[in-house]
């Protein structure tokens, strides 16, 4: 098509832009090919959103993922960013390898429960521990879709399959298991609860370490039965929101209303800020020994506690423990890395006699 | 009795955990300071202290660097061995042992037994208590010292390269082996033939282990990123490339370091963080030997479909399983050429010396990122672990080969990028590094079907040509893989002996033991797999060829077979692997009974 | 136009969870249920909903199992792949589609083109919206029924076999065939050749699929301990024996169970269970695919070495990677063969048919025990995951072998055990199970080195008797492994055909295809390896082989001419690995083209 | 020998037995192999009184161990017991199949803090998740001594190697994640305090169920050094005992005397008694919740916490929840196991047409 206009249109309002300038149009990825109501189109659709909102430049982002039904999805978001889909449980070596080569690449992840908690829990416990730059999302659904519903250890003790079987085993909780092993930034949420997921998500993009959301993500031809404890029914039923959340993005103006005593006001590594409209509770996500305590009691109580459970910004990252340079070690080339022929000389001559 | 002169075996039988490896190392550089080559083998046990170790250094003017069997001089400081240590050694002998032992009963009349009263002269050499379980082996030194005829400067630098600045202790140390020496003086008549002398043969000359070479080769690799998790042994490759990187990566000003060393949780970990940073565009390797490889399989294969650079040295040890952890063996090459289900295969570099450690170290970034493909080094325990002479190693003078990446501004210029599209007709596609600024860089990496745009594909015919073009890339890329090196006897030869690996040095000698016996082979020393034409070529000009390695089931002959099935036939297998270096006699014995029907050598 | 009678091979294009599945069955159990032998191949992708696949039924009087590549009559019911269905499509087949799609210009008038109303006809059966979607499939049942002439009754059969006592539903779905019977009956005019006519050649047989036939051999093979990992294809090996645990070794008396069934966190667990069990004296298995099989590289060669039984069923699929999960290959048999570091070599069990699934599947247990290592049995996607016609199978006549366990009592008797011992010469050693309460029973299991007594040893000699003995256990134990099966060409042939696996059924009408041109090779189906004896000889009386197999590097070829060098010239490969159901054309043109440098046969 | 008597010898006072009529020789092992002096000799010695004590019998005790000098240890005590010693990491799985192929054996596993925080991450959690009946115990000592030290995920963090190098990684705590895995039975000891360890592990033989007890043990060559926090010196100076321990063996009387308040008496599986002595706090290991919050809190404070942490007898073990028959599986033959031909047929019929 030649520049020319041949035919006056009607003016088209411009599209509205992020603060960097791109469309949500930018953030798009390819067409699902999960079943229709799944929970994990909806969280594409939630990581598009919170990606524009927090005007991640898809070029600075790298996608990563295991295998499974969700791990599937970063296909469906950001299709202008890299991306690696890689084996089954192992995604966050990977991720941590490509992360570190270029410290410069926003993290974010998406993995199952199965691809989490039974085949990766060595890696993910490993990739909390290093503290790995990184958004890592669970879409937990207490099964293994893509293999046809078994259950995953993530499921509820008692809960039972479509054909019956119940599970015996109690659950695997990975928010429980990431501030028991100090991550900074753990959080739980619902697919189907957009206003408190996209503010998670900033949040977490906002974060410097690894920042766990641990989304309850129904499946719904698997796993959406009455007797699922990770069906929409139960959940809706069961969610117990810790607070009402907001996000400022560090680039604009806090111009929330601080009603002294009702809100905790969270800092984010970047300037960015969480505004958590406490509920009925006096939560302070800070206090990592509360954060256990209160993950273990609703347990107890079969309660889903949703929202920002604990944030400690203060640990450091794994690229700052390995205390990178400025240009990524990628980039370096032989001007930057060669050992001089003196010292190499001087290498040679110690090993002489 | 002649004096056999700069050609001598000495064993010392000791105890791991008690310090006798300076002791051998002095020993050892001693010598070496002579100018006499020297070959050193380390036979340890795997724990940490309290068992049998048994080191050994040959000294020789030809500058073999073989294990040799029958050892000339045994020094007894393990109470535990010393009726087998005596019962394997051959008349005529050197035993070496501590009177305080009352060993009376089992010394053989046909050795040459020297008593040395150690207590009594560690108890010379020093009052410490603490000291002395570890000053006992100076004693040894020193006994030897005069023996042989040690260089007493030799000696002394030996001393200080060992202890270096702390003065105190060299002094220590070269009191006591001055203890040893002027005891044996006085006390030894000297019976045997042994001698030592001057020679000139090691002024060009390094002392290194081949793991110490495998880092620098990394090092000077352009390596920036390791990840790695311990294992025996492999370890002292990522120890060493650490310490490297220590000292010439790291900013002193900024504090920043460039390089990335990560210790990982496994093996597998290890693997997804170098295949994470070769996707991301890093030069990236990691270390392991056996149990790690079995680990490493099913990112070896992603790493192979998906095309991702990486690097991983593999120092063998004896498997399967556990297997021996401190004995040498090259079992794990079927494994790992063929490592992961479906069809995959993977280069291997089969190092056979110090300077092949360190070049093959460079060169495997080179074809990683060049073939774009998981690319395998296959050291050896008996290489990595051992120290061996060999000249210094050349400074690089090439850039690195960095293979085919798009950049923004490359990207530019094309009008389309596929990922795994084959647009130079080599098999070998471009690809681009995350956060490159150009909006036909980003594409989706997956280890499913996919098609030449990197896109999702169950299509038949997208993967049978993916397939396809990789099996090209691999043929193509092949003329980047070191080629065999030949051997030539002088007149035309129908026998072609096949080898690779830590192999050379037993075979070279055993060449020359042939030669002696009036045969002589032409020989072919494989460098890589894939195999090149010119082994093809080599099989093809001979009528038979004996394939030696150091495994149970031939498995570079089972390679080669699969390789080449027309000329199948006319492999032969000759195979040692219960764990000990590997040396000439049982070479030549082995070929010699197969090739004539009778046993020339005694093994 | 001549009626083509008993010879049909439909396919109906569908999105998959759209139901289409039942009205699949159905029509092809009712075609089974007129007598006529039936082969039905699903392609279906790696997801769960929403894209296309393919379901073919052959309907052929002769019982041909395998894929024809050439569809006569398609039924479109995906309309994102109508195009490609209909392009790919042979002059004179039938189109089923939907007047609905609007299609005119992409139908063909080479093609025989039958248009239904299908949203008009769905809404005469069925009134509920939410099930008119899984309904519509019904009618091409019922048009199919009018135009090939399908028995009623034995439709009325297949349905009731499918929704079993739902009356409701059986009514639903009778109805809805009916109606698109009616409806073809009346409006179409029968253009093509196909006919079905009632036949006497499936009263005795069974549909079944391969993974069920497996689960029934562990059942029978009395396989006690169960640990998965859920993979496709071989989850539903683990879900039908879980079934049948329930069913048959359920104790409704006491609760208890007769088995343990555990769904692991991987497959690196899963096989560790099963090896812990082993140890401990289950019958114990898992199954798998590729990727589990590359996970359990480092504990198969423990098992190997520490000669612990175990069975690993691999229902492959297309590597390397995920590649792609739900297509058919033969593509692991190098890398399972050799699977682990150091020398390892594993028997491999190779079925072909749902017999030899069931048999196999009880006869691997036999085998684990007998010869105390990790035994495969490679199934394939194909015949796991297809339903297949077969004769019931055989009701065991045997007791299991248990192979050589010493109980208390036995321990009575000997005068000493030694674990690793190889008391009969055979290279099989004897072992004794934890809780045996015999002072002589307890042991250490390690896969370190370790000599008969099973006690830890670095001792060369103790590692190489070790190694010897095992190697020697294997040439022993392969009486006990399935023999090759040949098949001999009338007149005395000098070509050879290998082949194994699914390869069978495209191999045996290849067979045929080939007589009708005059061409008459032996052929020779593997059914294990280690190679017998057999398949030596069967190389070395012919000019040439081909081994015809569904990899891309010739994984069987390569083990041949590893195992027999001397007949590797002889070895051509034939290769398929673009993941579609292989076929006999695709082999006769193959086998043609190289053998007279002509194709003959469109491919 | 013959047995006449030749010459009268002084009789021998008759060796010391325990319940089921074993002497302690019984219970003894091979020569260790493993450096004089470290922690895991000790231990080794205390599984032996242990056993003793408890009168276990060794034909019914399977031994369980990954690789490392820890999991080396099993070659030194109970040799008339089986054993595995099984690959890296991986022993959990291994000892499951076992167990469960034959439940009537009494596993005990023995482990290294590499063996099972690193590699054997993902197996340690899914084998607390099954609760297996076993007693497990992680011979901890920081780092990897048989491929000479390097630090192990368990090293705390700031604590320093021989030569220098400085842990900057937060400690992985076993027995935090084991409480909040839900494990019935926690604890954790010092190789050097016998009389702590011997009744735990006693203690841990009686209890139904996974029994993880983490054993702090210096490795006196390559962790014992001034900067470590595994060595002697840094343990003696940091014990925090939460109880004194007494065992009483469900063959005994309890004879103990009760002050009540004082004490707390935790009733065992086989109905022995763990008889704790409260020190300075009021600690009631049976709260979940507590007990997280104590090891949270002494971990900030570098208290390392010993004894008895957490105990929950009622959670089903792994062969309950299999509903395992009294024959072991691994004992079935024909007779119990092959369906019928009646049935067998039944099955044909049903795959006709
Ligand atoms: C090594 C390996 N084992 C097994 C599989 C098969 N597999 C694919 S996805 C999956 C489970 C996915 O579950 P989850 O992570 O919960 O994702 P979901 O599909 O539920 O979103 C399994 C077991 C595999 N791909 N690789
Ligand atoms: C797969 C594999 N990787 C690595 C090793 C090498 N390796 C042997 S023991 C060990 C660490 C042992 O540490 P730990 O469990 O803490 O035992 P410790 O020696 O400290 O008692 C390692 C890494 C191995 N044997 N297998
Ligand atoms: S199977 Fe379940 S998890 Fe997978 S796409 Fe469908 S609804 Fe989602
Ligand atoms: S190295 Fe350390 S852990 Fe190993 S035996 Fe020696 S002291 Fe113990
Ligand atoms: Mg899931
Ligand atoms: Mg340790």
């Amino acid at each position: 098509m030649s520049d020319t206009v041949t035919e006056a249109k009607p003016a088209k309002p411009a599209p509205k832009t992020n603060h960097i300038g791109l469309t949500r149009e930018d953030y798009k990825g390819g067409p699902t090919t999960l079943c229709a109501g799944c929970g994990h189109n909806a969280i594409s659709n939630h990581i598009i959103q919170a990606a524009y909102d927090a005007g991640i430049d898809p070029v600075t982002l790298g996608k990563f993922s295991g295998i499974g039904c969700s791990s599937k999805t970063p296909a469906y978001f950001i299709s202008k960013a890299h991306a690696v889909n890689t084996v089954h449980g192992r995604m966050p070596s990977i991720a941590t390898g490509a992360l570190i080569a270029n410290h410069n690449l926003v993290g974010l992840a998406v993995s199952g429960d199965g691809d989490t908690a039974s085949i990766g829990m060595g890696q993910f416990v490993h990739l909390i521990r290093r503290n790995v730059d990184m958004v890592y999302i669970i879409e937990n659904n207490g099964v293994y879709g893509l293999t046809k519903g078994q259950f995953s250890a993530t499921a509820d003790i008692g809960s039972v399959l479509k054909k019956g079987v119940e599970n015996p085993f109690e659950a695997i909780d990975l928010c429980g298991l990431a501030v028991e092993l100090g991550c900074g930034f753990v959080a739980r949420s619902f697919s189907g609860d957009k206003k408190q997921l996209v503010p998670l998500i900033q949040a977490a993009f906002s974060h410097k370490g690894t920042a766990v959301i641990d989304v309850i993500s129904p499946c719904v031809t698997f796993n959406d039965h009455e007797g699922s404890t990770k069906s929409y029914d139960f959940v809706k039923d069961h969610d117990k929101p810790l607070q009402e959340i907001d996000f400022i993005p560090y680039y604009e103006e806090i111009d929330v209303d601080y009603e002294a005593g009702n809100r905790v006001d969270v800092k984010l590594h970047d300037g960015s800020h969480l505004s958590l409209k406490k509920l009925d509770n006096n939560y302070d996500p800070t206090n990592r020994v509360e954060a256990m305590r209160l993950v273990q009691e609703s347990r107890g109580e079969q309660l889903l506690l949703t929202g920002l459970i604990y944030h400690n910004p203060d640990k450091p990252s794994f690229e700052q423990v390995l205390n990178l340079p400025e240009t990524a070690i990628y980039g370096l080339g032989e001007s930057e890395l060669r050992v001089s022929e003196d010292q190499f000389k001087g290498i040679m001559a110690g090993m002489m006699g | 009795m002649n004096p056999q002169i700069n050609d001598v075996n000495i064993q010392i039988a000791t105890v791991n955990g008690t310090g006798s490896q300076s002791a051998n190392l002095i020993l050892m550089r001693s010598i070496f300071n002579m100018g006499i080559p020297v070959a050193a083998k380390n036979l340890f046990p795997s724990n940490i202290a309290g068992l049998p170790t048994w080191y050994t250094i040959r000294a020789h003017h030809k500058g073999y660097q073989a294990s040799k069997k029958e050892n000339d001089i045994v020094v007894l400081m393990n109470t535990d061995t010393v009726y087998s240590d005596i019962r394997g050694l051959r008349p005529g002998a050197v035993v070496i042992h501590d009177t305080g032992m009352k060993l009376d009963h089992a010394l053989r009349e046909d050795h040459i037994n020297y008593g040395v009263p150690f207590t009594a002269l560690v108890n010379k050499a020093t009052d410490n208590v603490k000291l002395k379980k570890k000053v006992v082996n100076m004693i040894y030194v020193g006994v030897l010292a005069h023996l042989l005829n040690l260089d007493a400067a030799a000696i002394d630098k030996a001393v200080r390269k060992q202890f270096g600045k702390k003065e105190k202790v060299v002094e220590l140390n070269a009191n006591a082996i001055e203890v040893g020496r002027a005891w044996a003086a006085e006390n030894i008549e000297k019976k045997d033939p042994f001698q030592l002398q001057t020679m000139n043969a090691t002024a060009d000359k390094i002392l290194i282990e081949g793991n110490t070479a495998s880092a620098l080769g990394a090092l000077m690799g352009g390596c920036t990123f390791l990840s790695w998790y311990p294992i025996t042994p492999s370890s002292s490759v990522c120890e060493s490339l650490i310490s490297y990187f220590e000292k010439f990566r790291h900013d002193p000003v900024t504090g920043h370091n460039r390089y990335a060393a990560i210790q990982a949780e496994d093996e597998i970990a290890a693997l997804g963080m170098v295949i994470g940073a070769g996707w991301a565009g890093a030069r990236a390797m990691t270390a392991t030997s056996g149990p790690g490889i079995s680990l490493m399989a099913e990112l070896t294969g992603y790493g192979y479909f998906t095309e991702i650079p990486a690097v991983i040295v593999n120092v063998q040890r004896m498997g399967p399983s556990t297997g021996l952890p401190t004995r040498n063996s090259q079992g794990d090459l079927l494994s790992t050429y063929y490592l992961s289900h479906g069809d995959t295969q993977h280069p291997l570099l089969l190092p056979s010396s110090m300077d092949e450690c360190y070049e093959m170290g460079q060169q495997a970034f080179d074809l990683a990122e060049q073939m774009q493909t998981p690319v395998f080094v296959m050291s050896e325990l008996d290489l990595g672990m051992n120290t061996w002479m060999t000249k210094p190693f050349k400074y690089p003078d090439q850039p690195y080969a960095r293979g085919k990446v798009l950049n923004a501004e490359a990207l530019e210029k094309v009008e389309s990028f596929g990922r795994y599209a084959d647009v130079d007709g080599d098999g070998i596609p471009y690809r681009t590094l995350p956060g490159t600024r150009n909006e036909k860089a980003p594409y989706f990496t997956r280890g499913s079907g996919h098609n030449a745009q990197a896109k999702y594909s169950e299509d038949p015919g997208d993967w049978e040509a993916g397939m396809e073009r990789i099996s090209r890339k691999f043929e193509g890329a092949q003329q980047w893989l070191p080629a065999p090196v030949l051997t030539l006897a002088e007149k035309p030869s129908e026998i072609g002996l096949i080898h690779f690996g830590s192999t050379r040095w037993p075979m070279e000698e055993a060449l020359d033991l042939f030669a002696e016996q009036g045969f002589q082979p032409d020989s072919l020393r494989i460098r890589s797999l894939p195999a090149h034409a010119e082994v093809e070529e080599f099989i093809a000009k001979h009528t038979h060829c004996y394939v030696v390695e150091q495994n149970r089931d031939g498995q570079m002959r089972s390679i080669l077979a699969a390789t080449f099935p027309d000329l199948a036939p006319r492999l032969r297998s000759i195979c040692h692997f219960n764990g000990s270096f590997l040396d000439a006699n049982t070479i030549v014995s082995a070929v010699l009974k197969l090739e004539k029907g009778s046993e020339l050598a005694h093994v």
